[in-house]
C-alpha cells in the first residue's frame, strides 16, 4: 500500500497504549530491568523504556519465544495420547517501541520459518503481531545497520513507524494494511503531516563500515580458511549469548519434559556456538572446535542464507557484540572479512 | 488446611535409617503414611539434585537420614554428606527455598522409635506449613495443563 | 607496559613460550584477550584499569592449548584460578608461565605455584565490600522475599550459558546440564529450568569459586550470579577452613570432612 | 624500635622496681616502650569471678586501644595481666558473636591482631639475640627460676613453654652467665592472692618453695610476676617464722637479673626497693661459663595433632 | 518395552491385615510395562517362589518386583529364585510394604495407596535396572604379614598352617616384638620368652613362611587378591648364608658402649650385634651409625675374626618385589617418650623408669639377671612407686584413651617386685583399676592382699629428687584428697601405649585409614574389628589400639581366618553394585574430566588414574577409573561428580531419578 504520514503528539502516547489494552491487544514493549532492557508484556506507557538505544534482547520472542509448548501428551499403559497445541491459539499482539532493526529482523525469520514445510507456530504468531517501530535518534559504535542494507529509519518489517520530530511531535508512518487497520484505533489522535518533513534529519548517523556484497562474496570463499576463523575466534568462549540476543538467529531444539504420566514437547532456543549443538550420539562432533562454530555462525548469516533464502541473516543491530562477554565485535570481524 | 495430606519423601541410607525404619515396622510403632522412603546405599550417595527433583515433582517436604557420625557402614559417607548438606542448606536458604521443609536426621538401625518421631514431627511441621506453593508454581506439573508455557 | 612488551618479546624469541595470553585494546572502552605469538603482536599488549577479565579460563581452551606452550598475564583472580585448576589436576606446575600484573602496571614473574601461594597469602583475595553488602542485604530479607528476588532474576535467564563459558572452573567437557540420561536440568529456560541450572552451578562451584566475578560480568541479562557462589565462601571458610585457589595441592572442601564438622540442623 | 607496654596496676605500685628494671633493660637495647594511653585494669582475678563479659571487656579495651595506636606487640610484664589479655584474645577469636558484643560494650573496634608478650617472650623476641654480646658482668650465681602458675598456664591458650618443668627463664639466666639450678618447685603455688587474707597459707606455700631453693643452695630466686615476688619477698618474715629458720635469699625479677648482667647499677634496677636485702657477693668471672647454654628445643606438650 | 511381573505378598496377614493386596496387584498391573501381576499369601514360601519362577518363564518377564517385607530380609531369596528361573538376579527389586507400610499404618485407603506408590516406584526403577554379572577377581594365595611381634607371628603361623604361603616383614633384626622383652606375663606369670621363642623358631622353620627381617615395606600397589609390594631389605653388612651365628664378632667388636635398645637403654651392646640371645634369625647385623669402620673408615675387627668370612661392608640395601593376595598389619605399638613427663623427671632422673624398663630389670635374661636394682647406683630399691595412667586418660597429654594393659602389668610389677624384694614396699598410684579379663581381677586382688602392695587412688602431681631419694607427691582421693609424699628409691611409670612412630606413613603407604591417635582404623568397630576399609588388608594386635597378649593373639587369629577365607577360592566373587566411570568413543573417551575430586571422598582408595594414550604413547587424557576389586558401592563419588561421569550400579542416576518421579507423580 501507499504509505501514509501523520503526526501524533507525544502526550497522546499513553492513550495509545490504553486504547490497545482496552481493545484486548496484549502489548509487548521494551521494559527496563536493572541494567538490561527486556521485551515484555506491559500494562501502560510508564512501564515502557522508549529512551533506550536498543533493548538487550531482540524482539524475536514475539513470534519465536525462548520456550514454546508445541505438544502435550499422556502416557497410558500401552498407548500415548497426543494433544497438539493449536498454532492459531495466540492473541493478536502489538509489538511496540522496538527499533527498525528488530522489525526488519523478522524478514530473516520469515524466510527461515516460511520455507516448506512452513512453521505454523512462528507464522501464526508473526501474522497476529503488529509492529510499531521507533526509528533511531541515536546509535553507538556497535551499530552497523547501514552496512547490511538497513538504517536508523528503515521501515522494512514495520507496520507503523514512529519518528520523533520535535519535543512534542511524532511522525507516524503507516506502512502496511495491518498498520492502517490498527491506526484506526487512534485515528482521532492523529493529524495530517506535511509532505515536506524530512525524516532523515531526525535519525542517527550510522557510518557504513563495509560493503555487504563483499562480505557475502568473501565469506562464501573462505570456508576452508581455517586460519581466518581461528584467529577471529581464539578468544570466543562458546557461550550462546550472541545467538540468544540476535534478532535473526532461529536455531532451536526440541525437548520433551515428562513425568511418568504426562509429557510436553517444548521448542527452545539453541545456538550453533554450543559444542553440544552438533554433538553426535557416537561422541563424534563434526564441528569439534570453537573456530568451526564461529565459522558456521558467520557463514550461515552471510553465505548460506543469501544463497538459499536470498536474505542476509544480519540486521547490524550489534546486540551480539554488546552482549559478548569477551568482546567478539562482529562489525570489526565482518569489516576484516570484507577486506580480505 | 485440615485435610491437607502432604507429600513427603524420605531419602535414607540402607544400613542405618532404612534398617531403623524396618525396626519401627517390626516394633509396630505407628507413624504417618505421608512419608515414603527411597533407599540409597549411603547418605554419601544422595546427590543434592535429588532434593531439587523431589520439590519440583511436587514434594511438600523431604527427610534425609542416615547413620550417626562414626557409624557409617562405609565409615565416612555420612561425614561427606554432612558437609554437602551444610553447604547446600546455605545455598537453599540464600535462594529463598524453605529449609524448614527439609529435615535431616541421624537414625540408627536401633532407633525405631526415633524414626517414628522424625516422621511424625516432620509431617506435623509440613502440615502446619501447608503445601509448598512457591515451588509448586514452577513444578513440572505446571507444564501439563492446557495453557502452560506457550508464550512464556 | 614497555617492560612487559619487552619481556614477552623476549620470551617468544627465546622460545620459552609460544603464546602469551594478555590484554589488548577492545571495542569502545573495553579490553579483550589477545594471544600474542610474535614480537609484532606483542606491541598490541595493553594494561589498564579495565583489563579485569580473568584470562585463566583460556589456559584450558582446546585451540589455545594447541598453539604451544602458554604464558599468561594474570590478575589475582587468575592466579587463584590457576592454583585451583592445579589442585584439580588441570594444570601442572611449570606448564604455564605466569606473569602477574601489579596494579601499578609493573609485573612480576612467578616461577612456580609455590611462589604464587606465597604471594596470595599477602594480598587481598576476598570479595568486595559492595558485594558483601549485597549479600548482607539479601540475607536480611525473609525467605520468601529472597525467593521472589531470585525468581525475578532467574526469569531473565535465557540459558545462553555465558556464565558457564566464562567461568574458569567450568571446564567440564560435559556439564551436568548436558546430561540427558536422566535429564537432571531441564534444557528449557523456564523458571524451573533456570533455578535448577543456577543452583546446580552454584553447588558445583561451592568451595571452588575463586570470586573472579566472570559469571556475572558475562551475563547478558545482568543476573548477579556471582552472589550465589560468593555467599558460600564464608561458611565454607568458617566451617571447613577452606578457601579455593590458595594452594595448588589443596583438598577440595567437599571432598573431605572433619569428624566434628559443626552443624545445627541434623536431629 | 617501638613496643607497646601495658603496666597494669602493680607496675605503678608495689612492683615499681619491676617497671624500672624493664624500662632500663629496654633502653640498653634501644627499645622504646610505648605505654598504652588511657589503659585500664585487666580485671585480674576479680572480674572473671563475677562477670564473664566484664572480664573480657576490660582486657579487650586495652588491646583495642593498642590497635588504635597501631601497636603490634604489647609487652605485659605482670603474669596475671598477661594471662588475662591472652585468654581474652583467645576467647574472642573463637566466638565472633561474643567478639562483636564485647566490641559494642567497649565502643571500640577490636580485631584481636595485637601480639601479647610476657616478659620472657618479649626478651626472647627483642633482646636474646643481642644479649650475650652485651653481658659485661655475668650473673654467676646459683639461681632458682620460679615461674609460678599464670605464666605458663593454661598451655592450650598461651602456648608458652611447657607447663611442667618450664625452661625458658632458666635458658635466659644461663645466657646471662648464671647457674640455673634444677629444683622442684618451679611451678608450685606461692599462695597468690591469699597474701592479704590468709597470710598463714602463704607462709606455708611460699615457705616450702623457699625451703627447697635454700636446700639446693640457691643464692638467688628469679621471678617474672609481681605477685610471686611480693609473696616470696615481702612475706619473708612470716615464711621464716613458719620454717623456723632464717632464709635471706633475695628474690629478683628476671629483668633485674639481665640488667645486672649487662652492667646496670642496682639503683637503676630498683634493687633497693626489695624487702629482703639484695646483697649479692662479688664473684670472679668463670671462664666460658656462659656459652654452653643448651639450645634444646622445648618439647611440645601434646602428641602432634 | 518392559515385561515386568509384580508379586504382592500377603505375608499371612502381616500385610493383608492393613493393605488391600488384591487391589495393589490390580492397580499396579495397570502400569505401563507391567505384563503380569498377582498377589499371594506367602511369596517367600516354596509355592510362592515356584509361582514367581513359573510366571517369569510363562510371561517372559524381564523384570520382577516383589512387594513384601524388607529387602534386607528377603532380597537374596527372591533374587536367587529369579536366577533359577533364568532371569538375571539384579533385575529383581523388592517393595517394602510390610515394615514400611502395613506394620506402621492403620487399615485404611491411605495405607493401600501408599503400598501402591511403593510398588510403582520399584516398577519404574526395575525398568532401568541392568542385568549385572558378579565381579570375579583372581586371588594370589600368599599373605604378607607386616610385623613380627606376637600378633604377626600368630597370624603368620595360622595362615601358613592352612597351607598358604606367608611373607613376613620385620623392621628389626629379629622377630619377637615387645613380648620378647617381657619378663613374666599376667595373670599366670608364665615366662614370656618360654612361650614365645618356640613360636619364633617355628616361623623361621615353617616351609610356607618366608621371613625378611631388618626390612620395611616401601610401597603397596594393587588391590584385594592382587597386591604388589616392594620390600626394602636393609643391608645387614653380612652374608647370611655364610654366617653361622657363632657370635665371635659380637664379642670382639671394640665398640661396646652402645645403649641396648632391647634392654631399653639399661644395658649396652656392640656395633655388630644380635638384639638378644634368642633372636630369630640368630645372626648379627652391623649398626652402621655406631660402627667404627663406617664412622672412621677403619677397624674391620669383625671381618678379621669371622671364621666364615661372612662380613660384607659394601653390601647395599636390596629392594625386592613380591605379590600377595592379602596383607596383615601387625606392627604393634610403642610407649610414650620421656619428653611427656617433665613433672615426673622422666628422662632426668635415672631411677624414674617406664614399665618396659622394669620388665627388663625383672627379666632373668635382663641387664641385672632379674634382680631389681636401680639404674643409678645398682642398689636394691626398698620403696618403689608405680604410677599407673602415665599419660593415658589425660587430655592434657593428648591421650584421652585408656591404654588398657597398664593396670594389669603394674599389678604384675608390684607382685614381681615383692617376690624379689621381700622387705620392699611397693606403692601404686592409680585412677581406676581396670582388670576386665579372665582371672585379671583375682590377680590384682592378690597383688593387693597377698603381696601387700599399697594402692593409692590418686594421681601423682610431681616427682623430684632430694638427697638421693625421689620425692613423689600425690593425693589420696579415697582419704579425702589428703596430700601424700613418699620418699621412694625408684619410680616406675606405666606410660601410655601409643601408635608406633611412622604408623601414619605406613598407613598411607599401604592405603589404610587411621584414627586421630594414628592407630590403624578397623572397618567397623563392632562387626569388622580385624578388617580395614581397604579390602584385603587386615589388622592384628596392638597396631589397632593397645592390646594385651591374649587379645593380640585372638585378633591375629581372627585376621588369619579372614585371610584363609579369602584364599579358600581361586577367585573372589563380589557384588557388582559398584561405581563405574563412563566410557565413550574417541575423542571424548569419557565424560570424566580428570579433576579427581572423587579420589579423596572414596573411603576405599578405589579410584585410580587411567591414562588414555595415543598410538605414539602420548597421554591424551587422564581419567578416573573405579577399581572394582576395591569399591564397596557407597556412591559418595557419584554424588560428588559434576559431570555425572561416575555412576553406580543398583542405585544409578537413572534409577533414583525415576524413583522420585514415580513416587511423586501418581
Amino acid at each position: 500500500m501507499e504509505k501514509e504520514l501523520k503526526i501524533l503528539k507525544y502526550s497522546e502516547l499513553s492513550k495509545l497504549i490504553e486504547r490497545f489494552r482496552s481493545n484486548g491487544y496484549p502489548v509487548l514493549a521494551p521494559v527496563r530491568k536493572g541494567k538490561v532492557v527486556e521485551i515484555e508484556l506491559v500494562e501502560s506507557l510508564d512501564a515502557i523504556a522508549l529512551d533506550v538505544l536498543l533493548s538487550t534482547q531482540s524482539a524475536k520472542k514475539a513470534a519465536f519465544p525462548k520456550v514454546e509448548k508445541v505438544l502435550r501428551y499422556t502416557l497410558g499403559k500401552s498407548e500415548v495420547q497426543q494433544f497438539p497445541v493449536d498454532p492459531e491459539a495466540c492473541p493478536d499482539t502489538i509489538l511496540f517501541g522496538v527499533r527498525p532493526c528488530d522489525a526488519s529482523g523478522f524478514k530473516s525469520l520469515d524466510a527461515i520459518f516460511g520455507e516448506a514445510p512452513a512453521d505454523q507456530f512462528y507464522l501464526k504468531k508473526k501474522e497476529k503481531t503488529t509492529i510499531i517501530s521507533f526509528s533511531c535518534p541515536t546509535a553507538d559504535e556497535y551499530c552497523f545497520c547501514t552496512s547490511v542494507g538497513g538504517g536508523p529509519g528503515n521501515t522494512a518489517g514495520s507496520d507503523l513507524q514512529f519518528t520523533g520530530i520535535s519535543k512534542d511531535d511524532i511522525l507516524v508512518e503507516i506502512l502496511t494494511e495491518k498498520g492502517a487497520k490498527l491506526s484506526l484505533l487512534f485515528a482521532d489522535l492523529l493529524s495530517e503531516a506535511g509532505a515536506s518533513i524530512d525524516k532523515s534529519k531526525f535519525l542517527a548517523d550510522v557510518k557504513v563500515a563495509f560493503k555487504v556484497d563483499s562480505v557475502v562474496e568473501k565469506t562464501t570463499a573462505s570456508f576452508g580458511n581455517a586460519t581466518l576463523w581461528l584467529e577471529q575466534s581464539l578468544r570466543c568462549i562458546g557461550c550462546g549469548a550472541c545467538a540468544f540476543v540476535c534478532p535473526t538467529c532461529a536455531c532451536f531444539d526440541f525437548q520433551d519434559e515428562q513425568n511418568t504420566k504426562n509429557g510436553v514437547r517444548l521448542r527452545l532456543w539453541d545456538s550453533c556456538g554450543f559444542s553440544l549443538f552438533t554433538l553426535h550420539t557416537s561422541g563424534h562432533n563434526p564441528r569439534e572446535v570453537q573456530s568451526q562454530r564461529w565459522r558456521q555462525r558467520i557463514m550461515h548469516k552471510f553465505a548460506y542464507m543469501p544463497e538459499q533464502l536470498h536474505v542476509v541473516g544480519c540486521e547490524g543491530c550489534g546486540r551480539c557484540s554488546r552482549a559478548c562477554p569477551v568482546d567478539m565485535n562482529i562489525k570489526e570481524h565482518l569489516t576484516a572479512i570484507s577486506l580480505i | 488446611m485440615q485435610d491437607f495430606e502432604p507429600k513427603i519423601v524420605a531419602f535414607v541410607c540402607n544400613w542405618c535409617t532404612y534398617a531403623g525404619a524396618d525396626l519401627t515396622g517390626t516394633s509396630r510403632i505407628k507413624y504417618s503414611a505421608n512419608v515414603k522412603i527411597i533407599r540409597f546405599p549411603c547418605t554419601g550417595r544422595i546427590d543434592f539434585m535429588i532434593l531439587m527433583k523431589a520439590f519440583e515433582n511436587g514434594a511438600d517436604g523431604i527427610i534425609v537420614s542416615g547413620c550417626h557420625p562414626n557409624d557409617c557402614h562405609y565409615s565416612t559417607g555420612n561425614f561427606h554428606a554432612r558437609r554437602r548438606w551444610i553447604v547446600f542448606r546455605n545455598l537453599l536458604n540464600f535462594t529463598g527455598i524453605d529449609t524448614d521443609r527439609i529435615q535431616f536426621s541421624w537414625v540408627s538401625a536401633a532407633e525405631g522409635f526415633k524414626w517414628a518421631d522424625v516422621v511424625n514431627n516432620c509431617t506435623k511441621k509440613i502440615k502446619e506449613l501447608g503445601p509448598y506453593e512457591n515451588y509448586n508454581k514452577i513444578a513440572v506439573s505446571t507444564l501439563f495443563n492446557e495453557e502452560g508455557t506457550s508464550n512464556e | 607496559m614497555n617492560d612487559m612488551i619487552k619481556k614477552v618479546t623476549q620470551l617468544l624469541t627465546d622460545k620459552t613460550i609460544d603464546v602469551f595470553i594478555g590484554y589488548g585494546k577492545g571495542s569502545a572502552d573495553r579490553s579483550r584477550a589477545i594471544f600474542v605469538r610474535t614480537a609484532e603482536q606483542a606491541e598490541n599488549l595493553v594494561f589498564s584499569a579495565n583489563c579485569t577479565q580473568n584470562l585463566a579460563g583460556y589456559l584450558l581452551k582446546h585451540e589455545v592449548k594447541h598453539l604451544g606452550k602458554l604464558g599468561i598475564l594474570a590478575n589475582v583472580a587468575a592466579l587463584r584460578s590457576i592454583l585451583q585448576l592445579a589442585s584439580e589436576f588441570q594444570i601442572k606446575d611449570g606448564e604455564v608461565l605466569v606473569l602477574f600484573a601489579n596494579p601499578d602496571g609493573s609485573f612480576t614473574e612467578f616461577l612456580d605455584f609455590h611462589s604464587i601461594e606465597g604471594y596470595l597469602l599477602t594480598t587481598e583475595t576476598g570479595i568486595t565490600s559492595g558485594e558483601q553488602e549485597r549479600i548482607a542485604a539479601l540475607e536480611a530479607m525473609s525467605v520468601s522475599e529472597r525467593w521472589t528476588f531470585w525468581n525475578q532474576e532467574f526469569e531473565k535467564c535465557i540459558k545462553c550459558y555465558a556464565c558457564r563459558a566464562a567461568c574458569p572452573m567450568c571446564y567440564c567437557h560435559r556439564c551436568t546440564t548436558d546430561v540427558n540420561q536422566p535429564q537432571w536440568i531441564p534444557v528449557a529456560s523456564h523458571e524451573r529450568g533456570n533455578l535448577d541450572y543456577h543452583l546446580m552451578r552454584a553447588m558445583h562451584l561451592a568451595g571452588r569459586c575463586v570470586n573472579c566475578g566472570e559469571c556475572a560480568n558475562a551475563c547478558p541479562m545482568d543476573i548477579p550470579l556471582n552472589l550465589l557462589t560468593y555467599q558460600l565462601i564464608s561458611p565454607i571458610k568458617a566451617g571447613f577452613g577452606a578457601t579455593a585457589g590458595m594452594k595448588s595441592d589443596a583438598v577440595y572442601a567437599l571432598s573431605t570432612y572433619k569428624p566434628d564438622d559443626k552443624e545445627n540442623f541434623i536431629i | 624500635m617501638k613496643v607497646g607496654f601495658y603496666p597494669g596496676c602493680s607496675m605503678k605500685g608495689g612492683a615499681r622496681e619491676y617497671q624500672e628494671s624493664v624500662s632500663a633493660l629496654a633502653k640498653v637495647f634501644d627499645i622504646e616502650l610505648v605505654e598504652i594511653p588511657d589503659w585500664n585494669c585487666c580485671g585480674a582475678t576479680a572480674a572473671h569471678n563475677l562477670n564473664k563479659e566484664l572480664s573480657l571487656s576490660l582486657p579487650a579495651r586495652i588491646m583495642a586501644l593498642a590497635e588504635r595506636e597501631g601497636i603490634k606487640d604489647i609487652v605485659v610484664p605482670c603474669a596475671a595481666c598477661y594471662n588475662r589479655l591472652s585468654v581474652t584474645q583467645h576467647e574472642l577469636a573463637a566466638d565472633p558473636a561474643l567478639c562483636s558484643k564485647v566490641a559494642s560494650l567497649i565502643e571500640l573496634k577490636y580485631e584481636g591482631t595485637t601480639q601479647i608478650l610476657n616478659i620472657i617472650q618479649f626478651i626472647d623476641k627483642y633482646i636474646t639475640d643481642r644479649l650475650e654480646e652485651k653481658v659485661v658482668k655475668p650473673f654467676n650465681y646459683k639461681t632458682a627460676c620460679y615461674y609460678g602458675c599464670l605464666l605458663v598456664r593454661p598451655h592450650s591458650i598461651l602456648k608458652f613453654d611447657r607447663v611442667e618443668d618450664p625452661q625458658s627463664m632458666d635458658t635466659l639466666v644461663k645466657k646471662a652467665g648464671g647457674d640455673a639450678i634444677d629444683w622442684a618447685f618451679k611451678t608450685e603455688c606461692c599462695g597468690a592472692g591469699m597474701s592479704v587474707s590468709r597470710t598463714d597459707t602463704v607462709a606455708r606455700l611460699s615457705g616450702n618453695i623457699m625451703k627447697d631453693a635454700a636446700d639446693r643452695a640457691a643464692e638467688v630466686i628469679v621471678v617474672a610476676c609481681p605477685m610471686c615476688h611480693s609473696n616470696l619477698d615481702m612475706r619473708r618474715p612470716e615464711i621464716n617464722k613458719f620454717l623456723n629458720e632464717k632464709i635471706d635469699i633475695p628474690v629478683l625479677y628476671i629483668s633485674q637479673v639481665l640488667g645486672l648482667a649487662v652492667g646496670l647499677d642496682a639503683k637503676t634496677l630498683g634493687l633497693n626497693r626489695h624487702m629482703t636485702e639484695v646483697n649479692l657477693p662479688e664473684k670472679p668471672v668463670k671462664e666460658a661459663a656462659v656459652t654452653d647454654a643448651p639450645k634444646k628445643v622445648v618439647p611440645t606438650q601434646k602428641l602432634e595433632a | 518395552m518392559s515385561r515386568i511381573g509384580v508379586f504382592v505378598c500377603h505375608c499371612g496377614e502381616n500385610i493383608s491385615a492393613t493393605v488391600n493386596c488384591e487391589k495393589v496387584a490390580k492397580i499396579t498391573g495397570e502400569l505401563k510395562g507391567v505384563e503380569f501381576s498377582t498377589d499371594y499369601k506367602y511369596m517367600c514360601s516354596d509355592p510362592g517362589q515356584t509361582l514367581l519362577k513359573e510366571a517369569i518363564k510363562e510371561h517372559k518377564l524381564d523384570g520382577v518386583v516383589v512387594a513384601a517385607c524388607s529387602p534386607r530380609m528377603h532380597e537374596p531369596t527372591f533374587r536367587k529364585a529369579c536366577a533359577e528361573a533364568g532371569l538375571n538376579p539384579f533385575l529383581c527389586e523388592m517393595s517394602n510394604i510390610r515394615e514400611h507400610c502395613s506394620w506402621v499404618h492403620p487399615k485404611d485407603d491411605l495405607t493401600t495407596e501408599k503400598a501402591e506408590d511403593l510398588v510403582r516406584v520399584m516398577v519404574e526403577k526395575v525398568k532401568k535396572n541392568k542385568a549385572l554379572k558378579s565381579i570375579k577377581v583372581p586371588v594370589t594365595k600368599t599373605a604378607l604379614v607386616i610385623g613380627g611381634g606376637i600378633a604377626g607371628i600368630q597370624a603368620a603361623l595360622d595362615i601358613a598352617n592352612c597351607g598358604h604361603k606367608v611373607i613376613m616383614v620385620e623392621k628389626l633384626p629379629s622377630i619377637g616384638g615387645h613380648m620378647s622383652q617381657l619378663s613374666e606375663t599376667f595373670p599366670t606369670l608364665d615366662c614370656s620368652q618360654c612361650i614365645l621363642t618356640p613360636r619364633m623358631v617355628e616361623i623361621a622353620q615353617h616351609p610356607n613362611i618366608t621371613l625378611h627381617t631388618y626390612s620395611e615395606v616401601e610401597s603397596v600397589d594393587g588391590f584385594i587378591g592382587n597386591f604388589k609390594i616392594k620390600i626394602r631389605k636393609k643391608s645387614k653388612s653380612l652374608d647370611e648364608h655364610l654366617c653361622t651365628g657363632c657370635g665371635l664378632c659380637t664379642t670382639k667388636c671394640p665398640q661396646k658402649k652402645i645403649p641396648n635398645e632391647f634392654e631399653r637403654g639399661l644395658g649396652f651392646r656392640p656395633a655388630i650385634y644380635v638384639p638378644f640371645p634368642q633372636a630369630v634369625p640368630n645372626k648379627p647385623v652391623i649398626d652402621r651409625e655406631n660402627c667404627t669402620y663406617y664412622i672412621k673408615g677403619k677397624c674391620k675387627v669383625c671381618e678379621i675374626v669371622c671364621p666364615t668370612k661372612a662380613i660384607r661392608f659394601d653390601q647395599e640395601d636390596e629392594v625386592i618385589e613380591v605379590e600377595a593376595g592379602a596383607i596383615v598389619m601387625a606392627t604393634g605399638f610403642d610407649v610414650l617418650k620421656s619428653d611427656y613427663f617433665p613433672e615426673y623427671g622422666f628422662g632426668k632422673y635415672k631411677d624414674v623408669i617406664d614399665g618396659l624398663q622394669f620388665e627388663r630389670l625383672a627379666s632373668a635374661s635382663g641387664p641385672t639377671q632379674g634382680e631389681i636394682r636401680r639404674p643409678s647406683d645398682g642398689q636394691v630399691p626398698k620403696k618403689i612407686v608405680f604410677v599407673a595412667c602415665a599419660g593415658s586418660r589425660d587430655p592434657a597429654k593428648g591421650i584421652e584413651y585408656c591404654s588398657k594393659i597398664c593396670c594389669m602389668y603394674t599389678a604384675k610389677h608390684a607382685m614381681l617386685y615383692k617376690h624379689k624384694v621381700h622387705d620392699g614396699t611397693p606403692y601404686v598410684f592409680y585412677m581406676d583399676i581396670r582388670a576386665g579379663g579372665k582371672m585379671y581381677e583375682e590377680f590384682v586382688r592378690r597383688t593387693i592382699v597377698e603381696d601387700g602392695t599399697h594402692y593409692v587412688r590418686g594421681r601423682v602431681s610431681t616427682i623430684y629428687e632430694k638427697n638421693g631419694k625421689l620425692i613423689v607427691k600425690g593425693a589420696d582421693t579415697l582419704m579425702g584428697g589428703i596430700p601424700i609424699e613418699i620418699e621412694a628409691d625408684m619410680v616406675v611409670l606405666a606410660t601410655a601405649g601409643v601408635a608406633n612412630k611412622g604408623a601414619e606413613e605406613l598407613a598411607q603407604t599401604v592405603h589404610i585409614s587411621y584414627d586421630s591417635y594414628k592407630f590403624f582404623a578397623e572397618a567397623h568397630p563392632k562387626l569388622k574389628p580385624v578388617e580395614t576399609n581397604t579390602a584385603g588388608i587386615f589388622l592384628a594386635g596392638a597396631c589397632q589400639a593397645p592390646k594385651d597378649i591374649p587379645e593380640s593373639v585372638a585378633a591375629a587369629s581372627g585376621a588369619a581366618v579372614k585371610v584363609a577365607a579369602l584364599f579358600s577360592n581361586d577367585e573372589l566373587t563380589r557384588d557388582p553394585l559398584v561405581a563405574v566411570v563412563n566410557r565413550q568413543a574417541a575423542p571424548v573417551y569419557s565424560a570424566c574430566v580428570g579433576c579427581f575430586l572423587c579420589q579423596s571422598v572414596c573411603p576405599y582408595q578405589a579410584i585410580e588414574r587411567e591414562e588414555i594414550k595415543s598410538r605414539s604413547g602420548e597421554i591424551i587424557k587422564t581419567l578416573a577409573r573405579v577399581n572394582e576389586g576395591l569399591c564397596q558401592g557407597c556412591g559418595t563419588c557419584v554424588a560428588l561428580c559434576r559431570t555425572k561421569a561416575i555412576d553406580i550400579h543398583g542405585y544409578s542416576n537413572q534409577q533414583v531419578y525415576t524413583e522420585i518421579m514415580a513416587l511423586l507423580n501418581d
